[in-house]
């Protein structure tokens, strides 16, 4: 497939790029051939997004060469990149949501009559290139109407009918479950069949041994190895990844807290109308609840009606045995409750204030305002779970959106232990993170519940929820389906349970 | 019906219901002679609220519209009549310099990276101190043409007449919806509004888009301005102040929101409508005196926009609850 | 303390520029001597003048702050003005005017809180309203009449003067004060900020949004007021139909040109205040010059545009800040992120 | 469909308005007055006066508040065309771009009566009469005044009303002309106040630190009362007397310039009498009544108020304001 003879697709060679006071990349090479699924892996800050960056033409290389198909290329502005061929789809960014899915697929290029859009045109052209794809969805409708599988669909249709020649997909699977990342994939092997080279970044190991034919690894901006899929074993690939043996994930055992303490809360009959099926649950001291299902099967939303951001419009809630009122995110603080959200960019991080702020937040506002956490006291929560989490940050008055994930997830995490809660919800709390903060996110978990404190955990990791929790509540079509207990709990039968074939424990009420 | 079409239907719903009310209270509204003042009398509101709605959509705003079609008739009853220009020659030459001016704004922005509200005040400024420097008095145009122009009319019954001013105004309406959904420009607006970002990286040119909202707004002006001289056959420093506001809340009125990204130039024009109905509506009524008219203005604009709330809001309720329904788990939920 | 000069040099710059350009055309610019036991000289008309407008913009500043705009200002100065004489001419004490003019700007603060709060209706529209029928408010409280008084008390707050300072200068300065301490002494600050960049992650952490736009719509009302009745103890009459009239334009230039993003977030109370300062002189600048009154509007859009040149191209720093506000929502650029 | 109901309407509605045309009376008149606004004291005072006036008369006099824009004046004369009034009450903010609205108030049949101030037209038919001082007179008043008070010899600051307005011009032109006969007497600075008491007195304090503290002032022009309301009070914070070290001399006689008078810290005022309607009130009935075409100009005096009369002056107009 890639002969060595005719000119690689994309051949990057001795890149640089510096921004000021970090040296993002250096003497970085990298090629491309026609027909292949090239898999860009590294932990976050190791370079990644700013080659993609400066192959997508955002951001201008200092040093170094690039050729297409043999001839040297120089990329000013995103649409230089169009032009030649290069097409990219972002985990976060991609595309605009208040245009309709058939602009979105041609927006630049649309169809024209006599200088007007032929809209009629235009839609059907988006209809036969979603439908080539085995996507029928309305394309007149605005994208933001759609999911975000549907829109990552979408974006990489519109990427590829845009580029013949390089895709690039920046963690297109990170919020997809399995069943959207096939029908992705399936997808990503069409266009590859078609001659594409296509760039492929992601978090997922899994899906790299899946799909890609080779693998280039780079770590602290420089380059550390390119090979064939089928030549790099896993264990391998974590360490060039890391530059060490990670022993604590593979040792992984099945190691939980102290068990139950006493009743902390409990939800009875618990749901809102067209949000979530009534449900009951019990939360006890010290105890890990693992809360799985399909992305869109109700755990979010399970999360946000705990957490008093949804109200609910029926049930009750007992704390300590008393009647408590969840109406807001505060009346849930107020009961020590904590709720790290999936979506750390709109829902978690204040981006312009510094780490320091970002962590005495939640703290600051159970206080109220007119008690300010002295300056001296803030500096010392601050740094002492800068430490403790090791949040690596030049300065706790750095801005927190100028910290890599990874560490934006810990001064969220510690956002909350700052607050000392009782029951803290954790939504993904290892999406789109890299290996070592992972491992070390587990290790708190374990350390959290030691200590007594209540956690819930929502996970798509499978693996991750079997490892550390005491219990794990399986949700199927915004409903509790079932529930599994210390022995019952593993990654085989919880998939049984959300796909409801064979659930092990008793199914909770159907909702009317 | 597509939900995005909802806040527009809102809005033209709310001013028949409007006009049903007045046309209750005054039979004399519902005739022909009002609705050709409608047209007429807010001909040149209208024409700059179509600009001021592409600048909104696009994310941006311009305080400098009432500021440029005062420009606008001091340059031609200067120019007309002083410099003795040509109109053919005038009108042309006045909607390229505001061009040019609206252009300069959209670089500002875009380039300095400054605040459209800041830049466009500071145009705002320049344009009405440029007004004062080529004359400070109100000056008549006495051109031929102009008396040609004014006196161009359809009748209605009624004695109402639909004026060459109010046809221009349909015009530009008509014009600015068909730029505003059915070419490339107008999808790039809403893409530059709906997340600059996201267009840029989807190979939009975020500064020429903006360069172009500006100077299209400025240029609109302008003609808006034409329009206004026409309509007073003069030139005055001192005309359309405070006309920006009036644009901005029609457009507002109009369904467009003001974070951009969203809005329809029919829905802008309906807002025009609607002000002038309430203007109409006081005139008829003709008790009020100076300070409870701004009152009662306010107090309909806040009546206006809260019923425009409600409605969304319940339809928008609606739907959610359909969608969530009927295809749970494939929709995302709006949080 | 260097960092704060340091944030701080465009504006200093900018302040410093318009005073010499002052001196340029004005020679005594800087010659203060005392005149009935006040300080008297064109500078101290820049304070003095500038104070309404410095008041607004302490206010304004907060709004923004919340990622809002209160155009009503001008509307709640000329409430204000109106309700202090209209009381004092009925024959209530200066301090029982006072009060209640201070406690109508707080509800007409709270009215537009309400609607931006409560409503969710956007801060432009919200607050449109109040300017349009605001205006006719304090019309209607006056009978379209400049109400004149000659309550001593009253007229003191105007100009009056404490050991030659004039008041409304020291009403200015105590209102920054004030402000400083309300939102930086406490968590005020910190939570409207928060608020401004993201209001959803600032309610998911249990800040009580609502009640932090409240307190700035609130705050902008009470200082707005007080501005109201130094404008008309100044000229001892409340006059509805002219008091702060396009002030709001001023107020919102005096935030911007002090470093505070439309965009909300970080704000800084005493750039602002700097802002008005820079506005000011500017206008007596012009005024000293004696240049014809129809080169005004021209001379300020070209101060504007010069100053607004030097923030992005004099400060790199600041144009970094400007485009990372700018791109907020979006991806931070990776380059800059930690290893 | 309902299309065609709505049509239906709309023509009967029309059909309804020819009838009441018709049916106009000379004692039941209705009259729309399209005020500019409500933008100073004095304006307030007209408007009140006028209602005052039509009370007196039983005429219904509805009026439109034009907050100063002519674009909302012109919509209200449109209206006034429309609902059929008898006669039309027009206070221009403006002089210019009145021909096409007033064409078709004529066409309707429909006497338009000027207010106050007048307008800049080729067609004088198009309008009965027009009730106004001489703006332009006003300010050779006022300069004449100074003249002679101050023998011909005088350095003058000016406080211009709002720039491009058309007393401000007319003011200007008339003190102009009365002092440009007079080789010394100079406007040595000139400066907008917007006609309002805060920017009086703002740019009065920087005259008064530009010209030598004062010390170079002969006299202060301006162009209303309540400019130089507020310039009083910045000349006696500069320390100086206001009415004998500067002469005051200004336009519109508002009680506070009487108060002001009578306490000696001001000269002269010419007055600008609230009372428009009244005279144009009884020209339009007469003219309903037999037709009789009054003259096309009636001109309310610009009397000059001095000191002497101040105080029992003040008294006779404090409720009109």
């Amino acid at each position: 497939m890639n002969s060595a003879r005719q000119p690689a697709l994309l051949d990057l060679r001795g890149i640089a790029k510096s921004f000021p006071g970090v040296h993002a990349l250096s003497d970085v090479d990298f090629t491309l051939h026609k027909g292949e699924v090239h898999a860009l892996l590294g932990e976050n800050g190791a370079g990644k997004s700013t080659l993609i960056k400066v192959l997508t033409g955002i951001h201008r290389r200092d040093a170094g060469t690039m050729h297409l198909e043999g001839q040297p290329i120089d990329l000013h502005d995103p649409a230089d990149a169009q032009r030649l061929g290069i097409g990219t789809v972002y985990q976060e960014v991609n595309l605009l949501p208040n245009l309709t899915v058939a602009e979105n697929i041609y927006l630049g290029r649309q169809p024209t009559r006599l200088g007007f859009v032929d809209r009629r045109r235009m839609a059907r052209d988006a209809r036969a290139l979603l439908a080539g794809y085995g996507l029928d969805i309305d394309v007149n409708a605005a994208l933001g109407d759609f999911s975000v599988a549907v829109q990552q669909l979408v974006a990489i249709a519109r990427a590829a009918d845009l580029s013949a020649r390089i895709l690039i997909l920046d963690e297109p699977t990170a919020s997809l479950d399995a069943q959207e990342v096939a029908t992705m994939f399936a997808m990503v092997r069409q266009l590859k069949a078609q001659g594409l080279g296509i760039v492929f970044v992601t978090h997922f190991l899994d899906q790299v041994y899946e799909i890609a034919n080779r693998i280039t690894v780079l770590r602290n901006g420089r380059l550390v190895g390119s090979h064939a899929t089928a030549d790099l074993p896993r264990l391998d690939l974590v360490r060039l990844m890391l530059g060490k043996e990670l022993a604590e994930i593979e040792s992984a055992d099945h190691a939980h807290g102290p068990g139950r303490g006493g009743l902390c809360a409990s939800f009875r009959d618990f749901g809102k109308r067209r949000y979530l099926a009534p449900f009951d649950l019990d939360i006890h001291e010290g105890e890990v609840i693992g809360i799985a299902g399909l992305l869109g099967s109700g755990r979010t939303e399970t999360a946000k009606l705990i957490f008093g951001i949804e109200r609910a419009d029926r049930g009750e809630v007992l704390v300590d045995g008393a009647s408590a009122r969840l109406a807001a995110p505060r009346d849930a603080i107020a009961l020590g409750f904590g709720f790290c959200p999936e979506d750390r960019k709109t829902e978690g991080i204040v981006g312009e204030l510094s780490v320091r702020e970002n962590i005495i937040l939640a703290l600051q506002a159970r206080r109220g305002w007119i008690k300010p956490i002295p300056a001296a006291e803030q500096k010392r929560i601050a740094e002492e779970f800068v430490r403790r989490l090791d949040i690596r940050t030049t300065d706790i008055e750095k801005p927190i959106e100028l910290l890599s994930g990874g560490n934006q997830q810990k001064a969220l995490l510690a956002r909350w232990l700052a607050t000392n809660p009782r029951i803290l919800i954790l939504d993904e709390p290892t999406r789109g993170i890299d290996v070592g903060a992972h491992a070390e996110i587990i290790r708190l978990i374990r350390e959290l519940c030691g200590r007594g404190m209540s956690l819930l955990v929502i996970s798509s990791e499978l693996d991750e929820i079997t490892v550390y929790s005491d219990r794990v509540v399986v949700l199927a079509d915004r409903r509790h389906v079932g529930e599994l207990r210390a022995a019952e709990i593993s990654p085989r039968s919880i998939m049984a349970a959300i796909a409801g074939t064979d659930a092990p424990v008793a199914q909770q009420e159907r909702p009317a | 019906m597509n939900r995005r079409h909802l806040p527009l239907l809102v809005t033209i719903l709310v001013f028949v219901l409007v006009y049903a009310l007045c046309a209750a209270q005054y039979p004399k509204m519902l005739s022909f002679r009002v609705v050709g003042n409608l047209l007429t009398d807010n001909a040149f509101l209208g024409i700059a609220a179509v600009g001021m709605t592409f600048v909104i959509i696009s994310g941006g705003i311009d305080l400098s519209v009432g500021a440029v079609i005062a420009f606008t008739t001091v340059f031609l009853a200067v120019a007309l009549d002083s410099w003795g220009l040509a109109p053919g020659l005038a009108f042309p030459l006045i909607v390229a310099i505001a061009l040019l001016f609206g252009a300069g704004m959209g670089a500002v922005i875009h380039y300095l990276k400054t605040p459209p509200f800041i830049v466009t005040l500071a145009g705002m400024f320049l344009a009405r101190g440029a007004c004062f420097l080529l004359t400070t008095d109100s000056v008549p145009v006495t051109h031929p043409l102009y008396g040609t122009l004014t006196g161009f009319y359809f009748r209605l019954p009624g004695g109402g007449r639909l004026s060459l001013i109010a046809l221009v105004m349909l015009g530009v309406v008509t014009l600015g919806i068909l730029l505003l959904h059915y070419t490339r420009f107008g999808a790039r607006v809403y893409a530059l509004g709906g997340n600059a970002q996201a267009a840029r990286m989807m190979g939009i040119r975020a500064g020429r888009t903006t360069i172009l909202v500006y100077a299209l707004s400025a240029g609109l002006s302008a003609i808006a301005g034409i329009v206004f001289s026409l309509y007073t056959s003069a030139g005055y420093s001192l005309a359309a102040v405070g006309v920006e506001l009036d644009t901005i809340a029609a457009v507002v009125i109009g369904g467009t929101l003001l974070s951009g990204g969203q809005g329809f130039v029919l829905g802008t024009f309906a807002g025009v409508l609607i002000q002038g109905l309430i203007q109409t509506y006081i005139t008829f009524d003709g008790t009020l005196s100076s300070w409870w008219t701004k009152i009662v203005v306010g107090l309909l604009l806040f009546a206006f926009i809260l019923l425009h709330r409600i409605l969304v809001y319940l339809s928008a309720r609606r739907a959610a609850g359909i969608a969530a329904g009927g295809a749970a788990g494939v929709r995302e939920q709006p949080a | 303390m260097t960092r704060h000069l340091k944030a701080a040099a465009p504006q200093l710059a900018a302040l410093f520029l318009v005073l010499l350009a002052n001196w340029i055309v004005f020679p005594e610019f800087f010659h203060i001597r005392v005149q009935d036991g006040r300080l008297y000289g064109s500078l101290v008309d820049v304070f003095n003048r500038g104070a309404p407008v410095a008041l607004l913009a302490i206010g304004m500043t907060l709004v923004i702050a919340t990622r809002g705009i209160d155009l009503s200002v001008g509307a709640v100065m000329a409430i204000a003005g109106a309700t202090a004489a209209t009381l004092v001419n009925d024959g209530h004490g200066a301090m029982t005017a006072i009060a209640a003019a201070l406690a109508v700007g707080l509800l007409c603060g709270l009215w537009n809180g309400i609607l931006v709060a409560l409503l969710d209706i956007q801060p432009i529209i919200a607050t449109l309203i109040l300017m349009v029928a605001g205006r006719g408010i304090a019309q209607l409280i006056t009978e379209g009449q400049i109400v004149t008084f000659v309550d001593p008390a009253l007229i003191f707050m105007g100009s009056g003067a404490i050991a030659g300072i004039p008041m409304p200068v020291i009403l200015a300065f105590l209102a920054l004060c004030v402000t400083l301490f309300l939102y930086r002494r406490t968590a005020l600050g910190l939570l409207t900020e928060a608020i401004g960049i993201n209001r959803r992650a600032s309610a998911y952490a249990g800040v009580n949004a609502r009640a932090v736009l409240l307190v700035a719509y609130a705050w902008c009302g009470l200082t707005a007021s007080l501005a109201g009745i130094i404008a008309a103890a100044d000229i001892k009459g409340a006059d509805a139909n002219n008091a702060g009239l396009w002030l709001e334009l001023d107020a919102i230039l005096a935030v911007v040109i002090g470093g505070t993003s439309l965009f909300g977030g970080r704000f800084r109370l005493v750039l602002s205040f700097v802002g008005a300062l820079i506005i000011q002189a500017m206008n007596t600048g012009i005024l000293l010059s004696g240049f014809k009154p129809e080169f005004n509007l021209i001379v300020k859009a070209f101060v504007i545009l010069v100053l607004l040149l030097m923030q992005s191209g004099a400060s790199g720093a600041l144009l970094d800040r400007l485009a990372l506000i700018r791109s907020r929502p979006r991806l931070a650029p990776e380059g800059k992120e930690v290893s | 469909m309902t299309l065609i109901r709505s049509l239906r309407r709309l023509l009967a509605a029309t059909a309804l308005s020819a009838v009441a045309l018709s049916a106009a009376h000379a004692e039941d008149l209705t009259i729309g007055f399209s005020q500019i606004g409500s933008e100073s004291g004095w304006r307030a005072a007209e408007t009140k006066v006028s209602k005052i006036e039509a009370d007196k008369r039983g005429i219904d006099l509805k009026i439109a508040d034009a907050q100063q824009k002519q674009e909302n004046q012109i919509k209200a004369i449109r209206s006034f065309i429309a609902q059929g009034v008898d006669a039309i009450f027009l206070a221009p903010v403006v002089a210019t771009g009145w021909d096409a609205v007033l064409a078709e108030a004529k066409e309707a049949e429909i006497p338009v009566v000027l207010l106050d101030r007048t307008i800049d037209t080729p067609d004088e038919s198009l309008y009965l009469t027009a009730v106004t001082s001489d703006t332009v007179y006003e300010g050779k008043v006022a300069g004449e005044w100074l003249a002679e008070k101050t023998a011909g010899k005088c350095a003058i600051v000016e406080l211009q009303g709002t720039v491009g307005s058309s007393p401000a011009i007319n003011r200007k032109k008339g003190f102009d002309e009365a002092i440009a006969v007079h080789a010394e007497m100079k406007i040595i600075r000139t400066q907008s106040g917007d006609f309002t008491r805060a920017k009086g007195k703002e740019v009065m304090e920087s005259f008064l630190k530009a010209e030598n503290g004062g010390k170079n002032i002969c006299a202060v022009y301006a162009h209303n009362d309540d400019m130089m309301i507020g310039a009083i009070q910045a000349i006696k914070e500069a320390g100086l007397k206001p009415g004998s070290d500067i002469l005051t001399i200004s336009i519109d006689a508002v009680p506070d310039i009487f108060k002001a008078m009578a306490d000696g810290e001001a000269n002269a005022t010419v007055e600008l009498t609230p009372n428009m309607a009244g005279p144009a009130l009884d020209a339009i009935i007469a003219y309903k009544k037999d037709g009789t075409v009054p003259p096309k100009w009636i001109q309310t005096e610009s009397r000059l108020y001095l000191p002497d009369t101040a105080a029992a002056e003040y008294d006779a107009r404090k409720d009109l304001y």
